[in-house]
């Protein structure tokens, strides 16, 4: 699985492009991990668009980021899911804690918002 | 049964996507739609990792898969380790649970499994292994 | 050895497409050229249906393909049936030669096989079945 | 394997969709060889442009209806394989004993040609 990092103001967006599954899943958490120090960013957006295909270990992936980062506060995002991607995430209630958005310009503009107010 | 087909890999992550793409290419003979061999290959994917993380500690062992159709559209896919095995499967079963002791697992494939395909049933011994069987019934053209 | 791939599955015609596309799917983890994924396939295809026309005699039987990386890029396979075997090995190579009565068989199968693949070996006994193994170096871009 | 047959003049163009295996072959022929009879056509013309697969079934397919046309007076062309397909026609000879054209219109052109002269 590629990785494509880009950084709008404080936030970071991870743009995965591939299949996510278990073998993949290490090493997405890594570098996602190893991004967020280097740019110090306090906002993460995940932006699904181009994974064909996840199963489970994209949950424990999301949530791990999740916990990671919520500790100070941040915000987080999750934007362009398929249909199915969209029904696994849901059966964990991953969009009970994070909003989905439907492009990651929409996710930053919101982020925006919350921080002048 | 002319449309049965075994196969036997290691039970190592590196086969992950393998073990998808045999499932894929095996269902696709019923002309599924997208969104069925996406949940199909979702499923495979869950119970050959499972074997590999949990039934093999992922040090490697076989797995073996065996595929039929049991009806024009339905489909019968079972995976088999022979490794550590369940201690009690109704709880492994359990959406949320996992042993899994870092914070990589959701435990969530089994619930993942169960809503994708229409029947699981798990068997499994400790120290014998475990076979989960899959069925899943395909919207095909000739089904409507 | 972790990327072996194992499968057996009925020697029907029917089944021919499938046996390609696990062909596909394994050779695929290696990056290949879309020629030579085809070339894969093509050669598959020959000995699968060899294996369900002449092996058994379009009357079934069980089919097993061994396949293996035997170094980063290189491929073999191995495509085996019980059937009635070869009597003369050097002559069913050659082509244009075919047992075939019908005008369906053009003999081109074992050349097929030769051309597309890097190195093929025949193994057959009368009454006991046939084996076939083909290697292939692929042109990955790690080989570059 | 879909066939579509389209007639222009006295020949036949039976343009193939998808795998040709020895599989497909068998119905391949028959229905060929029906549409030949129930048209009385006189040449043939195989569009291999839509194949997306074929192993040497295809050359006892072709060389079969090559016999079967041969014995009058008719002709016959092979139009649009890929590199591979050709590949594999080129081991058996085929072409050198049916011509191969790009496009079917060339090939009715050559064949209304000889009619004239
Ligand atoms: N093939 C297996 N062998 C041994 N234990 C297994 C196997 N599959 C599942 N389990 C057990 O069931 C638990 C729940 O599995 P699952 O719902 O897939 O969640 P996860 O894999 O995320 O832990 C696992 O944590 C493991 O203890
Ligand atoms: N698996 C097999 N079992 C028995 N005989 C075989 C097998 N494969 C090939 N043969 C023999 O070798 C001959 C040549 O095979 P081949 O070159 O593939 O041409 P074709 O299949 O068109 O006859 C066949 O006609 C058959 O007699």
């Amino acid at each position: 699985m590629e990785i494509i990092f880009n950084v709008m103001g404080n936030t970071l967006i991870a743009e995965l492009l591939g299949e996510l599954d278990h073998h993949a899943a290490d090493s997405v958490r890594q570098r996602i991990d190893s991004a967020l120090d280097n740019y110090r960013a306090q906002n993460l957006v995940f932006d699904f668009n181009k994974v064909t295909f996840m199963d489970s270990s994209g949950i424990g992936m999301i949530l791990g980021r999740y916990r990671k980062m919520g500790e100070k506060d941040n915000n987080m995002a999750i934007v362009g899911c398929s249909k199915p991607i969209r029904n696994i995430l849901n059966m964990a209630g991953v969009f009970s804690i994070i909003d989905y958005y439907n492009t990651a310009e929409e996710a930053v503009e919101v982020f925006d918002r919350k921080e002048v107010s | 049964m002319g449309k049965e087909l075994k196969v036997q890999l290691e039970g190592i992550l590196e086969n992950q996507g393998l073990a998808r793409a045999i499932a894929a290419a095996y269902v696709s003979q019923a002309d599924p739609t997208v969104e069925e061999l996406t949940e199909v290959k979702t499923a495979v994917s869950e119970a050959f990792s499972n074997a590999a993380i949990h039934g093999y500690g992922m040090k490697g062992g076989t797995v073996n898969m065996e595929f039929a159709f049991t009806s024009k559209d339905t489909v019968m896919i079972k995976i088999m380790d022979k490794g550590v095995g369940i201690e009690n499967i109704a709880m492994a079963m359990e959406p949320l649970y996992t042993t899994d002791t870092g914070q990589n697992r959701s435990g969530m494939g089994f619930t993942v499994m169960e809503s994708f395909m229409d029947r699981i049933k798990v068997d499994s011994k400790p120290g014998e292994g475990t076979a989960v069987t899959m069925i899943k019934k395909l919207d095909t053209y000739y089904g409507i």
